[in-house]
């Protein structure tokens, strides 16, 4: 299905929701919107329910950190499929790093609860609603929010390497 | 020879029920019990009744034992040892005190059934087959309708929970 | 149905005599038994080795051009792209004279792997543009001491004498200009 | 009265007895690899010593200066009191095995069985059920819940095959009228096996034989995907070879019994035909009936590198829903039989 | 807590046993390894293949895996340990009966490999002592059973009396091992 | 049974692994009992999270490949390709449909060793170790055709971004024709170990079952949501790699339970050999690389030569060739599932951002829901149909 096709399967869903989204971008390989992350829940359950779409298959949910924004800012990716109609869709939203909440998905899908466990566990966004909002892969310990652009990603305890060489930058904070 | 195994085999025997009633750990009793079980089946070959102790074996020490252990090993974890209330110890030997009382009272009455017939017949598990299914056979069969209701009565329960 | 290529791989219902258990049972003794007398495909290591394949990943080896010379030019490309990091070297100018011992201007004056870092991906091999690295198939022993990994120049080398023939590990074959 | 003769002539035979099983189990763990390897197209344990014979010997060796770890929290009395007893149950039963007829030595007759008890059979049965307890004192006193699990397996498993097992061989002494083990044996001379009389019988005297013994496909109790090691889970050292070893001790016995019920014993067709003499006969019997031991005992490892394991539940089905009925049903019909 | 066991009387003393059953017991125990394998990552499928039928450990006598730490002789710590699982592994080395060998297959388990991050542990000699290193990721079958063979060479030659001796225990001690 | 021991919480608690045997890599589950029935189950992971996508915005676009590797280590090469794929996308590179022939062969074979792993390792968890070793030996002949191919056994680093590092050679052919051959006969004979064994059905079926809707709602992909009923394959339903050209079943199942799994997984392996057996007879000739020299190294004997050559080869070891700004996501059907690809990239050498879908991350979670109200040898049956590769699960 192409591009095309999918934005005039999705034209219904604009209509509706156009005070909710932001932006919509046709140039990538999936249809991308980016919503308000006020209206996530009813945009998803929208998508889900509504016959012509029933994107009722949530491939992927993931976080993503701008730190060069300004101000900074989190955002959540949501990868959509439909299987009916096999069409895929992006959706977008973001949250300043001063007030991380987003709100969960797990009322509409399952298959949230973990990947919104592991986006907290990396960037420390809050989901709202979300019913065991702890971390999943990194130690319970752990105060910070390794996948964010500032964390150094080295083991700061290791002996045997040295790089101060050719082309790695040293220490390797970007 | 022989009367030397019967004291020994009789020693074991009172002090491993001695032991079932002391013992502070259920699983100790158990053990003891399956000990004091043996050496009466010891007793039993003592008597020329293999036959018996062999059977006393496997009912007792190979079946029932065998649940008993299963029981309390599932109701207590190996670090918690029960019965430590001597109340409910000297209970214990209150009761224990007055069954034995009872037993030997009843042994001077009468005579142990057993040994009369086995003692007169070889060849033990034919001639304890002609006395259970001849001149007890309706004894015997009223008592296998005893195990038939327990079983029952298992299922019932079973089938309840 | 997503699609018209779906088919149904499953059946679940017993017949009267696989509800018996022993056709099955019996089956597999058979194939068993079967196996009892096969050839034992077992590669008796250490006594015996298994053919590996002239590409294989192993250990590294620092070449030498054919009259020697080490090839190396301490250009830094495969410490570059090598993703753990294992490789480390120090850049040393020729002196005059030296010719014969480094066909470059300039050498590496160190040059050691990490052998418990490296993941042997090849990626330093290919990376190499004087063709002075290359991976082997040999195995890396194991040993009792981290320090035995750290691999400096001396033990990566190939000598004069004794050669590793890389001859079989050609990428992709010249072509004519780049691009 | 007990002469000199005859206490020697035991004491040798239960020393020999004890010295042949215990290195049987020890050279079937060896079999067992090695077969094992062979059924997977590998060749198994081949460094130690010649062909790996040696192999055995390097486990209870190495068992024996293994630190021997009791769990701070576990019974301590008990912990040791499970490998033991396991191990005493199993060597046990070698007792009333008629191993061969007799030899004739200096004018004596010495029968090749220690104790010919005229209610062997039952003998038998009655030590097997007690090899249970050796796993669920050991598995208790542990205080590891996966020991305790297994526990809970072994004894269930123990006391519901030993039924359907008892009934079998109630079939059996039906049709044979004694419980002499001696006796059974020397009434299948010449080929008249109880396997041709008590197929249905043996079958399932042998399923439950599986599961007396904890072998595949009944080895739950100590499964090691499911419950890592089961009983032994916490056990070392030469306790935890205790185990191992009274496990091939049992699987020993089983198939001598097994041989000795259903398949003869040291009986061989035409044996009396030969025209060789009395202790020679008797000689090839032993061989025979070891032969006849071995070839169950294979057949013990090769169901077990071959199919699948039950579940718990499902074993208990079979126990009490099939074994059992059927069981009852081959009773019933060989004692119709006889009455016919 | 391990309370070793006691070594037969006269083995520490000098030269009262023979040194013959130190080594019978060194050959016993180069032949009977019984491994655990620790297997958390790619490393754990290059000891399946070991334990395969092409190059089939149990030719070394290592073929029961024990999964009970108690039971095993060589901890083989195969794949990433993480720093969150630095303490299990710790845990399980503490409850594996002496003697007990370790050896780290593959970069990770060796020195953290390619995962020099802030969530994997850089080598695990950082909480256990290792015997043997095996490196490569994964290591190839060969090495696999090579690193194996250097066990066996440390089992084969090893004194009785080692793990009671003070320096075992000073080893142990610097990890923190009681 | 009613088994319950008097402890103050009704239940025991079992923590199964991480070091179980049949937690193959190291999952936790913590799992409370009532005798041997599973009344809940927590489960723990992260023991060996590695930080893939951490690690992968400080790394160049090659070398990530080796990190994929990493993943799902049982079928490297899936992951490997995918990831190539993913950066073809970006960079809109089309590749040649000898290439497209070689990646299918290549990744069918890895499907195969996955599934073969899988299904063999499930033998083992129900007792039967000897289908294992018999599968595990085709396993080496797969891994002497990745040998051959790129160097390596498991983590096979196979590929490069537009191509191939080397064409395949006579080897190779002969080897994948001898394994067709041999292969069917050693999946012939598992099969007759297992799939009609009562003992082995009566353990696998209707256990850890879980319903077509429940499975989508959970994400499930590949052969656990096939097994459920649903048709779902991104090779059908978005065709990639020109697997368009090849004809093949998707097996499904009816229930979701544990054989359904299995006969999926085994019947997959023979549409596998089916895909092979055409790419090789329908194998085009032409080269083995996309023209990508901003990408693809050039041959060394160039780079000896040309100054064109040795400039490119320098800036693309270093990283330093732009690539587009922009955002993608791939997804292949990996041997376990749907493996997806998420790169942003800011134009950068290595990606701003690249997030892994990991189907192993996604099926764990309905493992609880799986296992609850049955016995601890069917949790332990389920968690290795549901092959969850400890890799793939804590990136």
């Amino acid at each position: 299905m192409t591009t095309a096709e999918a934005t005039s399967l999705l034209q219904p869903f604009q209509d509706q929701f156009r005070t909710s989204i932001v932006s919509v971008d046709t140039s990538s390989d999936m249809v991308t919107i980016t919503i308000d992350k006020a209206s996530v829940i009813p945009v998803f359950k929208f998508l889900y329910s509504e016959a012509g779409l029933s994107f009722q298959f949530l491939t992927d949910l993931c976080g993503i950190h701008f730190p060069d924004q300004n101000p900074p800012v989190l955002g959540v990716v949501y990868h959509l499929h439909s299987l009916t109609r096999n069409i895929r869709l992006r959706i977008k939203t973001f949250t300043p790093v001063s007030e991380p909440t987003v709100p969960s998905l797990t009322p509409v899908f399952e298959s949230a609860n973990w990947m919104e466990r592991e986006t907290y566990d990396f960037f420390g966004i809050l989901f709202e609603g979300h019913p065991n909002l702890i971390r999943i892969l990194n130690m319970d310990e752990m105060t910070d929010f390794p996948m964010r652009k500032e964390f150094p990603l080295e083991d700061t305890t290791r002996s045997d390497k040295d790089d101060t060489f050719f082309g790695r930058k040293q220490n390797n904070a970007l | 020879m022989i009367l030397g195994l019967f004291c020994f085999l009789s020693l074991l025997t009172i002090m491993s029920a001695l032991s079932v009633i002391l013992s502070r750990n259920p699983v100790y009793s158990v053990l003891s019990l399956i000990l004091c079980f043996f050496s009466i089946a010891g007793h039993y070959i003592l008597l020329s009744a293999p036959f018996l102790a062999v059977v006393h074996i496997i009912v007792y020490a190979g079946a029932i034992m065998v649940l008993f252990l299963f029981v309390i090993m599932l109701m207590m974890r190996t670090s918690d040892v029960g019965l430590t209330s001597w109340v409910k110890r000297i209970g214990s030997f209150f009761v224990v005190g007055v069954l034995g009382v009872t037993i030997v009272a009843l042994m001077q009455r009468g005579t142990l059934v057993l040994p009369r017939y086995l003692a007169s017949v070889e060849g033990s598990v034919s001639s304890l087959g002609r006395v259970l299914f001849g001149q007890y056979a309706i004894p015997f069969e009223l008592s296998t309708i005893l195990f038939l209701s327990a079983v029952v009565g298992v299922v019932m329960l079973g089938k309840k929970s | 149905m997503l699609t018209n290529r779906s088919k149904v791989v499953v059946n679940k219902t017993l017949t009267f005599s696989e509800s018996l258990y022993f056709p099955a049972i019996f089956r597999g003794l058979m194939i068993t038994m079967s196996h009892l007398f096969k050839r034992k495909v077992t590669v008796r290591y250490p006594e015996q080795t298994r053919v590996f394949s002239p590409v294989y990943r192993g250990l590294h080896v620092l070449k030498r051009d054919e009259k020697g010379a080490e090839r190396c030019t301490a250009c830094g490309l495969c410490a570059v792209a090598c993703p753990a990091e294992a490789i480390t070297m120090v850049a040393a100018e020729r002196e005059p004279g030296q010719e014969a011992l480094f066909r470059e201007e300039k050498y590496a004056a160190q040059y050691e792997i990490n052998m418990l870092r490296c993941i042997f991906c090849g990626l330093c091999e290919e990376a190499c543009p004087k063709e002075a690295i290359y991976l082997t198939p040999r195995l890396v022993p194991s040993s009792f001491k981290r320090e035995d990994f750290f691999w400096k120049k001396e033990r990566l080398l190939e000598t004069v004498e004794n050669r590793v023939d890389v001859s079989r590990r050609l990428m992709r074959p010249a072509q004519k200009g780049a691009a | 009265m007990l002469d000199l003769f005859f206490i020697i002539q035991k004491l040798i035979l239960v020393s020999a007895v004890l010295a042949i099983t215990l290195v049987i189990a020890m050279y079937t763990t060896y079999a067992e690899r090695k077969l094992a390897a062979f059924f997977q197209d590998r060749v198994g344990p081949n460094r130690a010593g010649p062909f790996g014979i040696l192999q055995p010997l390097a486990d209870g060796l190495k068992f024996m200066f293994k630190e021997a770890f009791i769990p701070a929290n576990a019974n301590k009395f008990l912990f040791v009191l499970g490998p033991s007893i396991s191990m005493i149950a199993a060597c046990m039963a070698c007792g009333v095995i008629p191993w061969g007829s007799s030899l004739m030595i200096m004018g004596h007759e010495v029968p090749l069985q220690i104790a010919d008890l005229n209610v062997g059979v039952l003998y038998l049965f009655g030590v097997v059920s007690l090899g249970v307890y050796g796993i669920m004192i050991g598995g208790w006193a542990s205080n590891n819940k996966y020991a305790l699990l297994s526990t809970i397996r072994a004894s269930s498993q123990m006391i519901s095959y030993e039924i359907a097992m008892g009934i079998a061989l109630i079939a059996l002494t039906l049709s044979t009228g004694t419980l002499s083990l001696k006796e059974i044996v020397s009434l299948q001379h010449g080929g008249h096996w109880n396997v041709w009389v008590q197929p249905l019988g043996f079958i399932i005297f042998i399923i439950c034989a599986f599961a007396e013994t904890n072998r595949m496909p009944f080895d739950l109790p100590e499964c090691e995907t499911e419950l890592v090691g089961g009983y032994h889970t916490e056990y070392s050292g030469m306790q935890l070879g205790f185990y191992l070893f009274a496990e091939y001790i049992n699987m020993f016995v089983s198939s001598t019994v097994m041989a000795a019920l259903y398949f003869g014993g040291f009986n061989f067709p035409f044996l009396n035909s030969l025209g060789l003499s009395h202790n020679l006969v008797t000689l090839l019997g032993v061989g025979v009936f070891f032969a006849k031991i071995f070839a169950l005992m294979f057949f013990f490892i090769w169901i077990r590198w071959t199919i699948p394991r039950f579940r718990y539940d499902q074993l208990m089905r079979l126990g009490w829903k099939v074994l059992m009925p059927l069981a009852i049903f081959n009773m019933l019909v060989t004692a119709v039989l006889i009455l016919l | 807590m391990a309370t070793i066991v006691d070594a037969p009387e006269g083995v520490s003393g000098q030269g009262f046993f023979l040194t013959s059953l130190e080594k019978a017991v060194g050959l016993a125990r180069k032949n009977s390894i019984w491994p655990l394998p620790f297997a958390t990552s790619c490393c754990g499928i290059e000891f399946m293949a070991t334990m395969g039928s092409h190059y089939d450990l149990s030719r070394f006598g290592s073929e029961r895996p024990s999964f009970s730490p108690r039971q095993a002789d060589l901890l083989m710590v195969m794949g990433t340990v993480a720093k969150k699982l630095g303490p299990i592994l710790k845990q399980v080395y503490e409850q594996m009966a002496e003697p007990r060998w370790v050896i780290a297959v593959g970069a990770c388990a060796s020195s953290g490999g390619i995962f020099d991050s802030y969530s994997v542990m850089q080598g695990i000699d950082k909480v256990i002592p290792v015997d043997v290193y095996v490196p490569g990721c994964p290591p190839r079958p060969e090495q696999i059973i090579d690193g194996l063979m250097r066990v066996q060479e440390l089992a084969g030659s090893e004194a009785l009396g080692r793990r009671n001796s003070p320096e075992y225990k000073a080893l142990l001690a610097g990890y923190g091992i009681l | 049974m009613n088994d319950q021991p008097v402890e103050k919480s009704p239940y025991v608690t079992l923590n199964l692994g991480p070091t179980h045997p049949a937690t193959h890599g190291v999952f936790q589950n913590i799992i409370h009992i009532d005798g041997e029935t599973i009344v809940d189950a927590v489960p723990t992971i992260g023991y060996i999270h590695r930080a893939f996508e951490k690690i992968a915005e400080h790394r160049p676009f090659y070398q990530i490949t080796p990190l994929t590797d990493r993943l799902n280590y049982c079928s490297s090469p899936i992951n490997n390709i995918g990831w190539h794929l993913t950066v073809e996308k970006l960079l809109g590179v089309k590749t040649p449909k000898k290439v497209d022939y070689m990646r299918v062969i290549i990744m069918e074979l890895a499907r195969i060793s996955d599934h073969l792993i899988c299904n063999s390792i499930l033998g083992v968890d129900t007792g039967a170790f000897s289908g294992f070793l018999y599968m595990f030996q085709q396993r080496e002949h797969i891994y002497e055709i990745y040998e051959e191919v790129c160097g390596a056994r498991l983590t096979t680093n196979i590929g490069r971004i537009g191509g191939f590092e080397r064409d395949f050679n006579e080897t190779v052919y002969l080897k994948l024709r001898k394994f067709l051959k041999e292969f069917a006969v050693v999946l012939t004979e598992f099969e007759s170990l297992f799939n009609r064994n009562r003992i082995f059905m009566d353990r696998t079926i209707g256990v850890g079952p879980i319903s077509a809707e429940r499975a989508l709602n959970y994400g499930f992909t590949g052969p656990n949501l096939r097994a459920a009923g649903v048709d779902y394959d991104v090779r059908v339903m978005s065709p990639y790699c020109s697997y368009e050209d090849f004809e093949f079943d998707i097996p499904v199942g009816t229930q979701g339970d544990t054989y359904d799994r299995f006969m999926v997984r085994n019947h997959e392996m023979w549409q596998s050999l089916r895909i092979i057996e055409q790419a090789l007879d329908k194998m085009p000739d032409g080269p083995f690389h996309a023209d990508v020299p901003e990408f693809y190294l050039p041959p060394k004997e160039d780079v000896k030569q040309y100054m064109e050559a040795l400039i490119y080869h320098f800036k693309v070891v270093m990283g330093e060739i732009p690539v587009p700004v922009g955002e993608v996501y791939h997804s292949v059907e990996g041997g376990n599932g749907e493996v997806g690809y998420y790169l942003v990239s800011d134009g950068g050498r290595s990606p701003f951002r690249l997030h892994f879908r990991r189907p192993s991350f996604i099926y764990y979670q309905a493992y609880p829901e799986m296992i609850k109200g049955s016995l601890i040898s069917d949790a332990i049956v389920t968690l290795s149909s549901l092959n969850v590769i400890a890799g793939e699960l804590d990136a």
